[in-house]
């Protein structure tokens, strides 16, 4: 019976091939508003509800969103996960310690936005908390900003 | 319309392990070594590849038997490179051809020297020009020389 | 669909390492098929390959497969989803009148070559949730799981009995990759958490695998085998993309494509009509959600079905009587792989995981985050 | 089987180089608003959808998921199709399947490439990236730097070997390519939707481009577009209903072989000039479409050329003239818009390439002059059938479509 597995090659390619995504106009306005310190919605002209982060179409109504909204930096946590691994580039490690991935409902939308949440520790998160937006100190006009959300 | 922001993104090919067939390659490497070239060939419509794979894309039946190829051969084609890989000019043009060998029904890519680029044809009859000391590497085949 | 076309063979191989290339896979399992049936690939009318790119690690990752499936100097395309798309695809081409016969080949080395978990990393939104770094395959469904348990007020236990009931079935079954022996809700309830609630054993394993399946025209069917399987029904759907704006605890993509499928099939009361289902639920949590998605358990009544072996082999609807993907997730594969397991039971060859009375099965196949597509299609014989 | 036509084309507003302004799936959007626009469907009117890209050009995984709201497919059975090149035409071959076998009746087939975000050298070298390394390991180099197994001795390597040796069985000279390369970036500068366009180009302007690899020049490659294309199909009964005039589908085929560039873990047994797979692709389309002689019967050809010496030799392989004929009718003027072959009135994929679009917009574009709604670009002759042809992989995959200004007789 042949070694099957000796006749194979095992090989590795050291490479990680690059992209460049442009975030398109939609997100672009989402990231100006972060660096003045305010998160933004977009409207749908037909059903009138709202979504964070602000994107193009409203599936449901076959409609273009044109209208921004700022929202409430406080909202309550709908649902979360206690994580207590990483996922890089697709491998499971053992994370430093368990930390907390919310879905927050902001005042003013009609839809969760996924953020983390901090200040509370994971024995004691609740769905159901009122949380409030912690940004960065300087905000540069990134995503991360918006630092995290912590209980009101 | 305004420029966007970019985010970057990367394909992550550095955390694959990929099983490659070899036994083909292998067998053609470690042959080499005796000025050798060897193939597999398909017990049941007789092709002869190189390096040989382990079944025949045309009867679909597995192929195990070894088959000896000669290093004499025929341009079935070419090209003459003026820049690498990567596009940057090479500093002489290089002539690549692909050649089928006697006895192989399969096709061999390689570099051709001793003749200008302005002289090389299909249909031209070449040799594989082997190395002095070998080592069961492909380096062992050097280029290919007109017969 | 009234019986146009059946599934008339397969062979399949899952294992978390199969020692093998990608190559090697699609012709032995290939040639295994033909020699079963007693064909050559001149027999075959049309192919359907069935692989991801992202994890295949390269560009058109079809291109080195043509040979191998039997596929050289053939009409051959690419479906790049789950593998119950391409039988999909298969099942038009034969039913357009073009081919008689077409074959399904899948697989996927996610147990060895790569993480299973990069493809879904690569379907993420690249201007917004890959750079944010919060989603990922297992922390989207973690929080369905949350978002499913708390709807109904379930315990974490569920997830162990969810986890137990299929464990328990893939242990018994030789087509299975992961089969723990004597596995117990303890060995489960203390396996690490990944993101709560999910535990490891309650998600599935990266797994090596392939299926290749031959469909077949009413009259070849015949001609090819004693038992085919006839494809009642299929249906398939798309929810959106954005967890957030989606009720995590249920699925709109499979009970539409459920609705879809048995609609084509003529079935009204899939509870009462349905003598069991394989489900591609990738997580513990998903095999109750899904399953009430495509109206085969009671909303709210997972735990007592559970408890009470309803969803056992034995039970008044089995589900996932193969172990489901918990036992192997050959990505690409698996939603074949639940239409392969389906036929098995059909022919009454699911040896010790055979359910009772097997005639008519439904299957299901997922892909996205969270289900965000899911395809269904119905069996019988 | 169902007759099946094409109801509806949609483009985004350029095929460029870079669409700086937007993501993703809003330039997709933009096509799909297009389809909707140019046939006043909506997405209500709309059973299924296929789509179809490259993701490795991008390093999106199911685009077609993170752009379902885009794309209008909530509620949809969505299928993606790839097969690289041939990408955009084996969608609409799945679209054509969806509705001939009755599954569907109304199907929207989308694709794209936004070429700009990813780079088309790293998706196309991630072809062969696990085997060239391999080759690497094993001690060959693979760079062209010395030795065997050097890679074409440069970077158009495969196609230069097809290139040559379509010269060598063809009688055709470098000077005949550099002709098809301007006589197409001429017709591109009357099509709205290409990208190179030069009203001037000349083979002399093109000769001047530098060889890459010989008979390779710059000047006979295509070059990297983002944009989107959309096409609607429908069955004969809800044709009627929802469309003016229709592009019938008379046949589609396609045919793959190995991998037609030596790499030494594959073996080649293919000649990638001789290229059966669009010899029998081809055969089989005119046999489905009742086709006996395509050089009287088919009235415009759209052949997918990534590299201009490909027209000249596609037109061959499919039967629109013997083999050594093609430089002879571009000699004579027949292969332009007012000639009597004429083929890529559109400008071809040697003028605009957004990959995944590129075998699909053969197909609408031949639609296009079925219909007689090509503008500019319309060709001289009436066009009642017309075949669009796509290749792809490492040259191995073919696809053909017939379409024709009548549905086929039962």
């Amino acid at each position: 019976m042949e070694d099957i597995k000796e006749t194979f090659y095992h090989t590795v390619a050291p490479l990680d091939f690059g992209y460049n995504y442009r975030v398109g106009t939609y997100l672009q306005r989402y990231i100006d508003a972060l660096k003045d310190k305010k998160i933004l919605g977009a409207k749908c002209p037909q059903c009138g509800k709202v979504v964070v982060p602000p994107r193009k179409y409203c599936g449901a109504c076959n409609k273009v969103r044109e209208e921004y909204v700022e929202l409430s930096q406080e909202g309550t946590l709908e649902n979360y996960t206690v994580g207590h691994i990483t996922l890089e580039k697709g491998q499971v490690n053992q994370a430093e310690s368990p930390y907390i991935v919310g879905m927050i409902k902001l005042g003013g939308a009609d839809n969760l936005l996924v953020g983390k949440v901090a200040g509370v520790s994971p024995q004691e998160v609740k769905t159901g908390m009122r949380l409030k937006a912690v940004w960065k100190d300087q905000t540069e006009g990134e995503y991360s900003d918006l630092d995290h959300f912590e209980p009101v | 319309m305004e420029e966007t922001k970019i985010v970057n993104g990367a394909w992550e090919l550095s955390t694959f392990h990929f099983p490659i067939e070899g036994r083909g390659l292998k067998t053609m490497l470690k042959n080499m070594k005796d000025k050798k070239l060897v193939g597999f060939k398909c017990p049941q419509c007789g092709m002869v590849y190189m390096p040989g794979p382990f079944y025949c894309r045309k009867c679909f039946i597995r192929i195990d038997d070894e088959a000896e190829v000669s290093d004499h051969g025929e341009i079935m084609t070419f090209t003459i490179g003026y820049a690498d890989v990567r596009g940057n000019p090479l500093d002489e043009p290089r002539i690549a051809p692909v050649v089928k060998l006697d006895g192989c029904d399969s096709w061999i890519m390689g570099v051709l020297e001793g003749v200008k680029p302005e002289d090389v044809h299909v249909g031209m009859r070449v040799k594989v020009k082997w190395a002095e000391e070998r080592t069961g590497s492909l380096q062992d085949m050097q280029y290919f020389l007109p017969e | 669909m009234d019986n146009k076309v059946a599934i008339v063979g397969f062979n399949m191989a899952s294992a978390l390492d199969l020692e093998t290339t990608r190559e090697r896979l699609s012709f032995d399992l290939t040639r295994g098929l033909f020699d079963d049936l007693g064909i050559e690939r001149d027999d075959v009318g049309t192919f359907i390959i069935c692989t991801n790119d992202f994890l295949d690690g390269r560009t058109i990752s079809n291109v080195f497969l043509d040979p191998s499936v039997g596929a050289y100097m053939k009409d051959e395309s690419k479906v790049e989803m789950d593998g119950l798309n391409a039988l999909t695809y298969a099942c038009m081409r034969i039913l357009s009148g073009q081919y008689e016969t077409a074959l399904v080949a899948t697989l996927a080395l996610t147990g060895t070559q790569v993480s299973p978990y990069l493809h879904i990393g690569y379907t993420l939104d690249a201007s917004y949730d890959r750079p944010i770094k919060l989603l990922n395959e297992l922390s989207a469904a973690a929080l369905e799981a949350r978002s499913y348990l708390a709807k109904y007020g379930y315990s974490e236990e569920l997830l162990d009995d969810i986890a137990l009931q299929d464990l328990a079935n893939a242990a018994r079954n030789p087509n299975q990759a992961r089969r723990l022996e004597g596995v117990s809700k303890d060995q489960i309830a203390g396996s690490a958490y990944l993101y709560e609630p999910l535990r490891e054993l309650h998600c599935y394993p990266a797994t090596d695998g392939g299926c290749m399946m031959l469909l077949a025209s009413e009259k070849r069917a015949k001609e090819l085998c004693d038992k085919p399987v006839w494809i009642k029904g299929i249906g398939r759907s798309t929810d959106n993309y954005y967890l957030g704006d989606r009720d995590l605890s249920g699925s709109i993509s499979a009970s539409q494509a459920a609705e879809r499928a048995m609609g084509m099939a003529g079935i009204k009361d899939p509870r009462k009509e349905l003598d069991f289902a394989e489900i591609s639920s990738l997580f513990a949590h998903q095999e109750p959600l899904l399953a009430e998605a495509m109206g085969l358990l009671e909303p709210g009544k997972a735990a007592e079905a559970y408890k009470s072996g309803d969803t056992a082999i034995d039970g008044k609807l089995p589900i996932n009587p193969s172990g489901g993907p918990l036992g192997g997730h050959p990505i690409c594969s698996s939603g074949l792989m639940r239409a392969a397991e389906a036929v098995l039971q059909l022919r009454g060859e699911a040896g010790k995981n055979q359910v009772e009375k097997a005639d008519v099965a439904l299957a299901h196949g997922q892909d996205g985050v969270c289900a965000q597509q899911s395809v269904v299609v119905v069996l019988g014989t | 089987m169902r007759n099946v036509g094409i109801i509806g084309i949609g483009y985004t507003p350029v095929f460029v180089s870079k669409r700086k302004e937007v993501n993703i799936p809003e330039m997709i959007s933009e096509a799909v608003d297009a389809g909707f626009q140019n046939t006043g469907l909506t997405p209500a009117d709309i059973d299924a959808m296929v789509f179809g890209n490259m993701h490795t050009f991008e390093g999106v995984n199911l685009p077609h998921l993170w752009a379902a709201e885009h794309i209008r497919s909530l509620g949809k059975p969505v299928m993606r199709i790839a097969t690289g090149g041939t990408t955009g035409m084996a969608a609409f071959h799945a679209g054509y399947y969806h509705v001939a076998s009755g599954m569907a009746d109304v199907v929207m087939v989308v694709t794209y490439e936004k070429h700009s975000e990813g780079d088309a050298q790293v998706g196309l070298m991630g072809i062969i990236t696990p085997e060239v390394m391999t080759m690497l390991a094993a001690g060959i180099d693979v760079t062209g730097g010395s030795g065997m197994g050097a890679i074409g001795g440069g970077s158009a390597g495969g196609i230069s070997f097809q290139a040559s040796s379509y010269l060598y069985h063809s009688g055709a000279g470098i000077e005949h390519i550099d002709e098809q390369a301007a006589l197409e970036r001429r017709n591109a500068a009357k099509n709205p939707y290409a990208h190179l366009k030069d009203p001037e180009a000349t083979a002399e302007k093109i000769a001047q481009t530098p060889l890459v690899s010989w008979p390779i020049r710059f000047g006979h490659i295509c070059p990297t577009t983002d944009g989107a294309t959309v096409c609607i199909l429908a069955s004969e009964e809800k044709a009627a209903k929802l469309a003016d005039k229709v592009a019938w589908v008379l046949s589609v085929a396609n045919c793959a072989s190995d991998a037609t560039t030596a790499n030494l873990i594959e073996s080649q047994i293919t000649d990638p000039a001789e290229h059966l797979p669009a010899i029998i692709a081809s055969k089989q389309a005119y046999e489905r479409a009742g086709i006996v002689d395509p050089k009287k019967e088919i009235d415009y050809v759209e052949i997918y050329n990534g590299f201009a010496h490909q027209t000249l030799m596609y037109l061959e392989k499919i039967g629109m003239c013997e083999v050594g004929e093609a430089h002879k009718l571009q000699e004579a003027g027949e292969l332009e818009m007012n000639g009597r072959c004429p083929v890529n009135a559109s400008g071809g994929v040697v003028s605009t390439n957004s990959i995944g679009t590129s075998a699909l917009n053969r197909v609408t574009e031949a639609a296009l002059q079925v219909l007689g709604q090509a503008g500019e670009h319309q060709v001289e002759k009436d066009v009642h059938t017309a075949l669009a042809h796509g290749w792809g992989g490492l040259m191995q995959y073919v696809t053909i479509t017939i379409l024709g200004d009548k549905p086929k007789k039962a």
